[in-house]
C-alpha cells in the first residue's frame, strides 16, 4: 500500500453540527483512482459534446464536466450497497455505478447496446443491481424518491443509505421541504446532496432562492457545506455524513461546484455567466488539476498520468466507435416493459385495432 | 354472510400485511387515527408504526417516498384521503411510478397501490368530488381498479397488493359502509380476482348497461326497475378500467347490439368516450343503437343536495338513457 | 373616547426580527367589541354544531370556536382593504369580513340565501368586495394563492397586505415553503399566519412536524410567535407585522391556539387528545373570558355583558331560524357562473345530447 | 408574408402585455433568459422585471400566486417550460383556478393563461412527452387551447389573454420554429379568434380528418397525398378543445359520413375518443363508416428516433387510416 498523506481541504462550514476534522488522508493509489476517474468522467462528456455535435445524439443532454469530484468522493465514501439517485444529469453515476462508456453511449445515441436499451436516453441512466436508481427528468421529484430509498434501506435494516443528488435550482421544490420533514421524523438513512454549480439552467442561485446557503436550508436538520471541486474535501464529508446519517437520520450536504457547460446542449452556458468567470473556474478550481498536482507533489512521474490520459482517450474514443456501430432498436422494443405483469392485455399502437401484449422481458432476448 | 366493503378492504389490507413483510401502509390519518374513513381500523395496533405510517399532509413527498421505496423492493399501499389531494402527488404516480420500468429498460419496476376515495361523496362540494378515473386510466405503466361491492373490495385490493406494478385503486366513500353478501371463497386469504377482467352482474339480451364503483348498483337497480318493463339489461361491473376488459364489453354487445356507460365523473374524454370509442371501432356493425353515455354533469360539483343529485346520475337517468334506445 | 387600558400581553417568541413591546393599548370600547364579535363567533359555531347534528347540515363542517381571538385580533390591526385567505375553517371571517350570520347559516344549510347560493357549502365561502377569497378546500393551497394576491397589491401600488391563514399541519407542505421563497425574493406583503391549534385532523403537532416551532419555519424569513387566545397579543402583532410587510416583505405569525370541537363533525375530537386538556384550555385560555375579565376588571357592569350575550344568542338563533325559512336554489343554478364568458357553449348533462349554455350571472337573478 | 409560430405568440405577448397593464408574464427563464424556447425574448427589457418574472424552478407555488393575483384582479400568463412540469402545479389549476368561480357563486373569476409545449418533442423521451389535452379539457371551468399556425398563435393568444376565465394554452415545440403566411390581418394588434370554434383547413367531401397542434400539419399532408389517389378529404383544426366545436364537426359529418381523429397523445379517454363520443350520440345515422383514432401509442415515449417514430402518427397512418374506410 503507498503511504499515507495528508492534506487539509478547505474548513467545512457546519450548521446545528460539529464540522469534520478538514485533515484528509489519503494516497498516491487512491489518488491515481482518482484521477482516472474523473478523467475518464471529463473525456466521456467531451466525447458526448462532440457526438451531440454532430448530431449523434438527440433531445435533452446534460454534462457533468466541472462536477467530477462530488461523485467521485461520493463513491470513494460510500459502497455499492449504498444508494444514488440523481437528476437528469446522470451519465456519470453510470460509469462510477459500474456501468461501461460503451453502453452509455450507445444509450446517448439511441442504440440497443445502451444502458437502457435506447429507451431512456441521457437522462433515464439506470443500475438497479449497484442500486443507481436514475436518471430523473423532473427537477426535484428524486428527493422524496431518494428519501423512500433510505426507508427502504431502513425497513429492510440494512446498514446502507441513499445519496440523493440535486441541483441549487431543485433546492427551493416544495417536495424537498416534504421529504426532510419526513426524513427528519423517521430517521431515515437519508443524505441530500445539494450540487450547487451557482445556477439552474440560467438563473444565478441567488435570483431563484432568497438564501442561497443551500447547507443551512434544511433549517432544523443538519447540514454541511464542502469544496465541491476537491474529491478529497468531499470523500472526508461523506463519510463523516454516511457515519451520521446511519446514527441519527438525515442530513444535507452543499457541494459547492461547477458546471463548465452550458445547462444542457442548446444552452451555450454563456449568457448569464462571464467567459471570467468559467475560465477562472477552470484554471484555479479544476478537480482534476487538483489531483494531478497533488501526484507530482507526492513524487509521481508526469509520464504516468500522460499515459493514464492517453489510455483514458482512447478508452473513450473506442466507446464512441464501438456505440457508433451500435444497432437501432428493433421496432417490436416498443411493446416491451410497460408492465412487469402485462397480464395479457393489449395495448392500442397508433391505428385502430393494431393492439399489442407487451411484454415483460428485462434482457430483451425476444 | 354479509360484509362491509369497509370490512372487506380492512380485511384484504391486514392479510397482505401478515402475508408479506414487504408489504406496508402510509398516509395521512391512517394509524393513531385508524383512518379518516377507518379502512385501516386496528392495523396499527397489529403491524405496528413501522408498517403502518402516519405521514403529515404532504402528498407530494409522501407518495415520492412510497414510490421511492417501492423501487427499492418495498410494497408500499400508499393511502390519500381522498383522491382530490392526490393531484398535489400526480407527477410522482405519473412520472415516476408509471413511467419508471419502461424508461428503465425491465430494471426498475414499482409494486405499489396507490389507494383511496374517488369521486363524489355526500355534499362535500367542488373540490372535494372530481373523479379521476379517466386521468389516470389514459396513462400506460398504470393499472386502475375501481371496487364496486365486498368482494370486489377484497379480491381487487390483494391482486393489486400482490401485483409487481403500479396501480391505482379508486374507491368510493358512500359504498364503504354498505354490506354486501361474501361467499366463504370470497373470504379466503387467497382470494385474488384477475386485474383487467369485468364482471357480468347480471345476464340480459336488450341493452348493455356498463359502469363501475357505486355506479354499478345503480345500473342494477334500474335493470330492475326496467325488467319489470320488459326490458332486459346486461351489467357490466368493469373492475378494471385500465385495462379495460374489451373482450367481455364486445361479447355482451354482440348479444345485445345496444350498450349504454355510466359514470360519476365528467362526460368529456371520460371512461364512457373511451368506451363509445372501442365499440365504433371494434363493434361498429353490431350496433343497432349509439352507444350512449350517463356521466356526471359537466359542472364543478354544487354543494346543495338538490343541485348534487342534479349533477350526478340518478337511476332514472339510466332508465331514461335506456328507453331512448330499447 | 373611552380611557386607555394598557394590558401587558405574553411575550412575544422571535425569530430573526426583534420583537414589539407585550404591552398593548386597549379601551373598554374595543374590547367590548372583541367581546361582542367573538362571543358571536362562539354562538355561530355551536349553533352550526347544532344544525349539524339536525342534520340542516351536510357534508364537511369545520367549526372555529377556540380560535376567535386570531381572526378577531388580525381583524382589528388591519382593514376591509387588505386581503385574507384561509382554509375550510372559515366561517368566521365571512362575518369579520361584514357577511351576515343569516347568509353563513343559510350557506352551510345549502340555501339559495346563503353566501355562495348554496353552491359552495361551508368550505366555500368568499367576499370579493370585502378582500376575503375564500374558503380552500385543499390544504396548503391557499398559501401560494395568498403570496399571490399579495402580489397584486403591491404591483397595483396599494398600500395592503394579504393575511394567509392556514394550519399547523398546512405549515408542512411543500407549496408553502415555495410561497415564502417567492414572497421573499419579491418582498411581498404578504403575512403568512400559521394558526397553530396544535393537531391537524387527528395529529399532533409533534407527530407532523420534525420542528413545530412554526414562527421559525420560514427559516430566512422572519417570524413571531403570538398567544392566539388572547386578541390583544394579536392585534398588538399583527399590527407590527403589517408594518413590517409593508416596508420588508413576508413574515410568519404562529399564533397559539386551539380547537375546542373535534376537526370536522365526524370527528369526535377526544380520540387524540385527553379531555382534560381540552377542558383546560377552556377554563384557562379561553379567548372570550379573557376578554370579559377584562372588562369586568375595568368597572364594566356584569349585566351590560349579560345584555350583549342575550343579544347575541337571539341575533344568531334569529338567524338560524330565518336560514331554515330560506329556499333551496332552482335547478337551472347548476348551469349559472362556471365561466365569466360562456361564450355561448354548451356544457353537457347528465344524459347525452342535454347541452346548457351556463349563463355568467353572479347576482343569480336569471 | 411569413411568420413563425414563434414570432407569433412573442408578438401577441408583447401586444397584450403594451395594451393591459394588468398583464404579465412568469415562469422559469422567460426574463433574462429570454424563454428557454425565447416565446418571450425581448420583452424584459420591453417591459421590465414587475411584468416579466422570473421564477425559481417551484411550479406548484409560482401558479398558485398566478391564480391568486388573477383572483384579485391581474391578468398573468404563467408559462410551463414544458406542460409535463405543470403536473406539479395541477391542483391549483383545476381546483384553485378552474373552480372558484363556481364556488364563489360568480364572486371571483379568474382571467389567467397557463402556456407552454405540450406532448412530444423530439428526443426528450417519457417524462417529457406527455399530451395533456385529453385531462385538461375534461374539466369545466377551463377554456383549453392548441394553435397550429402562425395565425392561431397570435389570435389564440390574444383571446386567451383577454378572455377573463382561466385557458389552458397547448403549444408544440417542433412547430415553434415553423414559418406560415400570415394576411395583414393576422397581424392587426386586435386580431383575436373567438375561442370554441374550430377552423375548416381544407374543405372536401370524403372523409373528415379532425385533429388539433401538430397533427393538423399531417393531416393537411395526408390529404394532399390522397387527393392525388381522387380522395377528397376535410380537414378540421380543432383550435379549441374546450370548448369542442361540436357543430363544426356535425357539419362537416353530414357531408362527409366519415370522420377520423388524428392527436398524438395517448388513446385511452383522449381527445378522440371524446369526438367518437359526440359523433355516436348526436351522428349516428350520418355515419357511414366508424369513427376511427389516430393516436400516439399507448406506451411512455421511448428515446431513440426510430421507436419515437413508431410511437406517434406518421402521414402515412394517417393514410392508411383513412383508406380503410374510404
Ligand atoms: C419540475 C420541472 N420544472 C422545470 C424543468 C426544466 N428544467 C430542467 S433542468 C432545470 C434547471 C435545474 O437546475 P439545478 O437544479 O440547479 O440543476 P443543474 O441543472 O444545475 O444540475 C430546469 C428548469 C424540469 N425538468 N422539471
Ligand atoms: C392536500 C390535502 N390533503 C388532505 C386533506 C384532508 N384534510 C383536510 S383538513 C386536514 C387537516 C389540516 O390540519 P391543519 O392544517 O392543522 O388545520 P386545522 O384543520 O387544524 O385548522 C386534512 C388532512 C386536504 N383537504 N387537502
Ligand atoms: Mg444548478
Ligand atoms: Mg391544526
Amino acid at each position: 500500500a503507498s503511504p499515507s498523506i495528508k492534506v487539509e481541504v478547505m474548513p467545512y462550514k457546519v450548521h446545528r453540527i460539529e464540522a469534520p476534522s478538514n485533515v484528509v488522508e489519503t494516497n498516491v493509489e487512491e489518488l491515481t483512482n482518482f484521477y482516472k476517474l474523473m478523467y475518464k468522467m471529463r473525456r466521456m462528456e467531451i466525447a458526448a459534446d462532440m457526438m451531440y455535435k454532430a448530431k449523434f445524439i438527440r433531445g435533452f443532454c446534460h454534462l457533468y464536466d466541472g462536477q467530477e469530484a462530488v461523485l467521485t468522493g461520493i463513491e470513494a465514501a460510500i459502497t455499492l450497497k449504498d444508494s444514488i439517485i440523481t437528476s437528469y444529469r446522470d451519465h456519470c453515476q453510470h460509469v462510477s455505478r459500474g456501468g461501461s462508456i460503451v453502453s452509455l453511449m450507445a444509450e446517448l445515441m439511441g442504440k440497443q447496446e445502451g444502458a437502457t436499451k435506447g429507451l431512456g436516453g441521457s437522462m433515464h441512466i439506470y443500475n438497479r443491481k449497484n442500486n443507481f436508481y436514475g436518471g430523473n427528468g423532473i427537477v426535484g421529484a428524486q428527493i422524496p424518491l431518494g428519501a423512500g430509498i433510505a426507508l427502504a434501506h431502513k425497513y429492510k435494516g440494512e446498514p446502507h443509505v441513499c445519496i440523493t443528488m440535486y441541483g441549487d435550482g431543485a433546492a427551493n421544490q416544495g417536495q424537498k421541504y416534504e421529504a426532510l420533514n419526513m426524513a427528519g421524523l423517521w430517521n431515515l438513512p437519508a443524505i441530500f446532496v445539494c450540487e450547487n454549480n451557482h445556477y439552474g439552467m440560467g438563473t444565478a442561485e441567488w435570483r431563484a432562492a432568497k438564501s442561497p446557503n443551500f447547507y443551512t436550508r434544511g433549517d432544523y436538520i443538519p447540514g454541511i457545506k464542502v469544496d465541491g471541486m476537491d474529491v478529497l474535501a468531499v470523500k472526508n464529508a461523506v463519510a463523516f455524513a454516511k457515519a451520521y446519517a446511519l446514527a441519527n437520520g438525515p442530513i444535507v450536504m452543499e457541494m459547492d461546484t461547477y458546471r463548465y457547460h452550458g445547462h444542457s446542449m442548446s444552452d451555450p452556458g454563456s449568457t448569464y455567466r462571464t467567459r471570467d468567470e468559467i475560465n477562472a473556474m477552470r484554471t484555479e478550481r479544476d478537480p482534476i488539476e487538483r489531483v494531478k498536482r497533488l501526484l507530482l507533489n507526492n513524487g509521481v512521474d508526469p509520464a504516468d498520468l500522460k499515459k493514464i490520459d492517453k489510455e483514458v482517450k482512447k478508452e473513450v474514443d473506442d466507446a464512441v466507435e464501438q456505440a457508433k456501430q451500435g444497432q437501432i432498436p428493433p421496432l417490436h422494443w416498443l411493446w416491451r416493459n410497460m408492465y412487469a405483469e402485462p397480464l395479457g392485455a393489449g395495448m392500442r399502437g397508433v391505428l385502430p385495432a393494431e393492439y399489442h401484449v407487451p411484454a415483460f422481458d428485462p434482457t430483451y432476448k425476444s | 354472510s354479509e360484509m362491509t366493503v369497509r370490512d372487506a378492504l380492512n380485511s384484504a389490507l391486514d392479510e397482505e400485511l401478515a402475508r408479506d413483510d414487504k408489504v406496508y401502509v402510509l398516509g395521512e390519518e391512517v394509524g393513531e387515527y385508524q383512518g379518516a374513513y377507518k379502512i385501516t381500523r386496528g392495523l396499527l395496533q397489529k403491524y405496528g408504526p413501522d408498517r403502518v405510517k402516519d405521514t403529515p399532509i404532504t402528498e407530494a413527498g409522501f407518495t415520492g417516498i412510497a414510490v421511492g421505496s417501492a423501487f427499492a423492493g418495498l410494497r408500499p399501499v400508499c393511502e390519500f384521503m381522498t383522491w382530490n389531494f392526490a393531484m398535489q402527488a400526480i407527477d410522482q404516480i405519473i412520472n415516476s411510478a408509471a413511467k419508471t420500468l419502461y424508461m428503465s429498460a425491465g430494471q426498475i419496476n414499482c409494486p405499489i397501490v396507490f389507494r383511496g376515495p374517488n369521486g363524489a361523496a355526500a355534499g362535500v362540494a367542488a373540490q372535494h368530488s372530481q373523479c379521476f378515473a379517466s386521468w389516470y386510466s389514459s396513462v400506460p405503466g398504470l393499472k386502475v381498479l375501481a371496487p364496486y361491492d365486498s368482494e370486489d373490495a377484497r379480491g381487487l385490493m390483494k391482486a393489486a397488493i400482490r401485483d409487481p406494478d403500479p396501480v391505482v385503486f379508486l374507491e368510493n366513500e358512500i359504498l364503504y359502509g354498505q354490506a354486501f353478501p361474501v361467499t366463504p371463497q370470497v373470504l379466503d386469504k387467497d382470494f385474488v380476482l384477475p386485474i383487467g377482467k369485468a364482471k357480468v352482474m347480471r345476464e340480459g339480451k336488450h341493452v348493455t348497461l356498463v359502469s363501475f364503483s357505486k355506479m354499478v348498483g345503480y345500473c342494477l337497480k334500474a335493470a330492475e326497475q326496467l325488467a319489470k318493463e320488459g326490458i332486459d339489461c346486461e351489467v357490466i361491473n368493469l373492475r378494471s378500467i385500465k385495462p379495460l376488459d374489451r373482450d367481455t364489453l364486445l361479447a355482451s354487445v354482440k348479444k345485445t347490439h345496444k350498450i349504454i356507460s355510466v359514470e360519476e365523473g365528467w362526460p368529456q374524454c371520460g371512461v364512457g368516450s373511451e368506451i363509445s370509442a372501442v365499440m365504433m371501432e371494434l363493434a361498429f356493425d353490431e350496433l343497432d343503437a349509439p352507444v350512449l353515455r350517463v356521466t356526471g354533469a359537466e359542472v364543478p360539483m354544487p354543494y346543495a343536495a338538490n343541485l348534487e343529485a342534479a349533477a350526478l346520475p340518478q337511476i332514472d337517468d339510466i332508465i331514461k338513457a335506456v328507453k331512448s334506445i330499447a
